[in-house]
């Protein structure tokens, strides 16, 4: 039985391995990437320790990210459901509109610390790519971002900010032309030129150091959310529920990790179920997968019989990805967090419903989700309950989307 | 068994003074029949030993040209035990040994039991994972070994001393060095000096190891590393037998014509 | 000669009749608006002075419009333009992106303190719209957004933003179908519905209590800055110049406010200058116009000799306006603001240069305008000149416009 | 002079228990000369006295049909000047008052006192002015008084009885009573006794005054408010010139007709 340890991070309850619970995890990377992985390693080791270094990443989180966001209590849709009382983190605040700048920020700073010039990035929806490129403009990096030629066509607002930038967006038409293709070209990619590039992976995937990177950098949401909690109820609820939707995961282990050790905390993933008539989905954690290793790391993966990745199908951009990181495969088996999933149905509707019940909260299609399970759950808890939903994206970007779906003209 | 004739050739070509000549494709490319075809006519074209992709799609080790044709394999359905089957139809013709390259979600998703038992019912004599290192794989390879299998260690430029020290007494009768920092199919980019003390650094550290170069190798290049132990060409085959679909030509022919001028290109040099 | 007195707020220096400098403003509007416009005013000057009220509006403005927001310095463009240093207002932080939502939050609150159950508002780049009806999905008030036609086309995201929120959104057919139109039919409207219905007016332009609540709203931005400013320096500095785009003038109002009677602080107001190889301009302040009578308040308007309001021509929407504030107009008369313009081409320019350098800042089309000013004069001006620039909105709602000049595919 | 046939009019229609019928057209709307044909023909129909439109693209007072109106006259490029020639040409021929109903911009533009002087040579009666409130609205209207014009102040429902009393106060010969809050022709949303309540309510604060009572009223409720002392009817006008242009029919014919109608539906009460 594989077992959660109490005080001692997430990110560090691997073994010598990389393997969290000595099965998820690891670094399943050609050789050539052992010698930069190693040094990314001892780097990040050093930094996370250094003082000046933290000074330097709060000095970006805090004025050019914007932390604090918001946390604030969803009066209409706490009524309107009448039963917990719903709260939100509003990290659709934070600079470019999503978590993934703080991820792409201590990036950055490692690069800048590491002596590169270049960097280089997978993006999806175009959030990461988008946010690395902001990013790498201020430190004066050369950005390559990688993105899937289909997801170019349909996320160009977000292209459109990663070349303004600077950056270079270099389409990868191989496979299904998306994210999944878009990690590898961009790992291949650093094969060749790790030696002047440093290469950010943009979720909590990917080599061990790079899920302990990201975890680290959104931890920031929670770290700033204790203290938010802390304010408005005096102490940390007796009954709290922290909902967060679950793509590759970087978003939830941000809002959940200062919770690990309060067991009265309940932690409750959301996975991307898919279409409601289709059999297709992106919830590895909830529906059909199987232990694979993928982009380097073992985890739960969306996958055929054969060991080959299957297509996933998701209304959300940001979810669709056929893995999941090891720090939720081992928060599941250990039985910290549990994992649910919601259809496109169900997050569409729950945009509708809190868009138009609170106005200064619009989720994007990723945060819906988390939204949906809320929704679900709200009405049949008690009063002192407490639900914290993490709204970590907006949705002005999903407009296309979700225009087409409800039959509104764009 | 399979490692001791993989052993053994290494040892006849030293005699003759000559580096082994390995080709990459991927089992299933175009097909399963035509792909037969072509590791058939590799061997009769006179490589010394075959080393046949089991594609996957996230194959992050690769290049354009080995993607194209594991893209193409996997279209047409080709599965892990079509791959098995190709082989073991070319072994029971021919005597070429035969080493598996893939990614570890293939064996992994195959179960490393299963996959090992397949790889012996098959007459497989190594196996090459890009994406399984040292140490993580010293349980697949201890398993690997006890079946008579070679499990090939990837050394890279990158590479430490102290790590290469360490991977080399781990390893099998036969290890890869990885020539460059790249994807497979990249223009080499580094000299043949730099590829040459690597290697004569490893024969050092192991001399009764044999030493598989490959990445960045073509017909222009291949000349230049001679003085090694093996040589692989992959990308340019596999290039080969995409334009060949391309322009609806027999690509077993033309792999062949391409994998004679290469084994002439080595041999060539004997003359001297 | 016209004075501006010291230690009365601005918005407060204008005549019995509403009258700044005894001409700008006022209210001249049908009859029918004199019952609801008196009982707006009214009722605004007991809230503005109602400690509760207060409470509210800096709830809302802190918790859910998320001040304060960033006050950094912009080290790269600072370096790159070799004289004085800039700094950056990030005013684009504001929940939706700008400005616009300070006054949209007030407006929501004085309709509910009204006891309305209607609000209508104008938009024309479609943030005032989006923003109020954001706020009133919140308050729970039925939002009415009137736009022009045209306008709907090309702010379709916008659009989107709103429908999502649940407003009504009213094509205006009339005219030239933009911004214009769209004031002159949103005061149709209340002309007939100001008994359950309050409007809100997006800029501080319109009779003289919707410059007033509208400048006061905005002012938000100068007194938190202020302090920021304070903590940078340590005091304020002796030289100091503050740009900021004007359209209608309500982000410059308020970017000011708190500074007017600072007289070592140059107010640097930058208006759209148009194309380059046109005429046509939105800067009357700067160009061609003549005091004239639009949407209820005087003030220069750019028109012909006949009255009639002239075509306006600028690459940013949100500055495209014939009109500009009695406020502006009287700190122009009085000489304690400059007023300037800029091109569409400098503003692009601008827009590339800041983009690129800063990554964290990439002002949307109407502060670019002010950028291109700060890039104009920072070269030749000391190392110890402070220049604050107001970033009031964000590149993303211009990704059309923006992508199509520099040839991007989008 | 103008001011007094104003008045000298109102008195004779008393005499006759009738209420003044007035029309609102945009002057030069479609055109110069058709806007002119139309005048004549609504004089030549039966109308008291005829408002005259000077058109303002931001004539924020006004519903669709006179928009339609005003911007087809604005598009094809009438002036102020023209719609003054129009009046003067008008007046030529026929007696009855003019009244020019604009927005304040078209005033401030042209200039205020020149505003006046034209409007006394075009033999202007009368003007009221949208968006001209009072107070502000008082040099301005003392000034027209001074040249023998009458300014029209403007009330409306919501108009506070203390304002009516101030404005009343300040009034010359003819007010304008908006019936009901909304721009130009919308339909009658209040019933004609709130009307004639307030139209009481203002006759007994100012007996000698005239109260124009206008917006919403059309064919078919004309008659429920014949006990004022003029009622405007306007964008039943507007609409009828644009159905007129639209159809290519003759504009002045059927306002013509459209004039005869309103007036027998008022003559016609008479009788009883
Ligand atoms: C707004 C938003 N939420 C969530 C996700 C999912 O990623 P993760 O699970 O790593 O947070 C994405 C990915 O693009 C995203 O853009
Ligand atoms: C970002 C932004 N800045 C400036 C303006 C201009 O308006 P104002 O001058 O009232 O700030 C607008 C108007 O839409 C806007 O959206």
């Amino acid at each position: 039985m594989i077992e959660l340890q109490k005080g001692i991070p997430l990110i560090d309850q691997h073994d010598e391995h990389g393997y969290w619970g000595g099965k998820f995890g690891g670094s399943q990377i050609a050789e050539s990437l052992n010698y930069p992985i190693e040094e990314l390693t001892r780097e990040f080791e050093k930094l996370r320790h250094d003082e000046k270094f933290i000074a330097e990443r709060d000095h970006y989180f805090k004025n050019f990210v914007g932390a604090p966001t918001p946390f604030i209590k969803l009066n209409n849709l706490t009524k309107y459901l009448g039963g917990a009382q719903i709260y939100c983190k509003l990290v659709s605040k934070a600079t470019g509109g999503a978590h993934k700048a703080y991820n792409a920020v201590v990036h950055a700073l490692i690069a800048k610390h590491l002596g590169k010039t270049f960097i280089g990035g997978d993006t999806g929806a175009g959030y990461a790519g988008k946010m690395l490129s902001m990013v790498s403009a201020h430190f004066g990096l050369k950005a390559k971002i990688f993105m899937g030629a289909k997801d170019i066509e349909r996320q160009q607002i977000n292209v459109f900010s990663m070349r303004s930038y600077g950056a270079e967006v270099v389409p990868v038409t191989s496979g299904s032309q998306t994210l999944v293709n878009a990690v590898s070209e961009c790992m291949r990619w650093w094969t060749a030129e790790n030696e002047t590039a440093h290469m950010c992976v943009g979720s909590t995937v990917g080599p061990t150091i790079f899920v302990k990177i990201c975890a680290w950098s959104t931890a920031q949401i929670s770290r700033e959310m204790k203290k938010q909690v802390i304010d408005e109820f005096g102490e940390i609820p007796k009954n709290m529920k922290l909902i967060n939707c679950v793509g590759g995961g970087s978003s939830a282990a941000g809002f959940w990790n200062e919770w690990m050790d309060h067991d009265n905390v309940e932690l409750i993933g959301v996975e991307a179920g898919g279409p409601e008539d289709s059999k297709k989905h992106a919830a590895p954690l909830t529906n059909s997968s199987k232990l694979g290793v993928l982009h380097g790391s073992t985890q739960y993966v969306i996958q055929d019989s054969d060991g080959e990745i299957e297509e996933t199908e998701s209304i959300s951009a940001g979810l669709d990805y056929p893995g999941v990181s090891p720090l939720h495969c081992f928060l599941k088996e250990t039985g910290r967090a549990r994992y649910t999933s919601a259809t496109d149905e169900e997050a569409i509707e729950a945009f509708k419903l809190v868009s138009r019940l609170e106005g200064f909260v619009s989720p994007s299609l990723e945060p819906a989700h988390a939204f949906a399970e809320a929704i679900k759950i709200a009405p049949n808890l008690s009063k002192d309950t407490i639900i914290c939903v993490d709204s970590c994206g907006d949705s002005a970007k999903d407009a296309q989307i979700i225009a087409q779906r409800l039959g509104y003209k764009l | 068994m399979s490692s001791d004739t993989l052993k053994q050739k290494f040892s006849e070509l030293k005699k003759e003074g000559l580096p082994a000549l390995l080709t990459y494709t991927v089992g299933g490319d175009p097909s399963k029949d035509i792909s037969l075809e072509i590791f058939k006519s590799i061997a009769e074209s006179g490589a010394d030993i075959i080393e046949c992709g089991l594609g996957h799609s996230a194959n992050i080790g690769d290049g354009a040209a080995i993607q194209d044709s594991t893209y193409r394999a996997l279209s047409n359905g080709i599965q892990t035990d079509d791959v098995f089957s190709i082989i073991k139809s070319f072994k029971n013709e021919y005597s070429q040994d035969v080493i598996i390259m893939t990614y570890q979600n293939k064996i992994m998703s195959y179960g490393e039991k299963n996959f090992i038992e397949k790889c012996v019912a098959s007459n497989v004599s190594g196996i090459i994972c890009v994406d399984y290192p040292w140490p993580t794989n010293m349980s697949f390879a201890d398993e690997c070994k006890k079946n008579n299998i070679t499990f090939i260690q990837l050394l890279s430029p990158t590479t430490s001393e102290e790590r290469l020290k360490l991977i080399l007494d781990d390893s099998h009768d036969v290890c890869y060095y990885i020539s460059q920092l790249s994807t497979t199919g990249s223009k080499l980019k580094v000299s043949s000096e730099e590829i040459l003390n690597k290697f004569n650094l490893m024969k050092s550290i192991a001399p009764e190891k044999n030493f598989i170069i490959g990445f960045g190798i073509t017909l222009d290049t291949i000349q230049s590393i001679k003085d090694v132990d093996a040589i692989v060409v992959g990308s340019a085959l596999c290039k080969e037998i995409s334009r060949s679909v391309n322009e609806s030509q027999n690509p077993a022919t033309n792999i062949g014509n391409m994998v004679k001028q290469l084994k002439e290109k080595l041999t060539a040099l004997i003359g001297f």
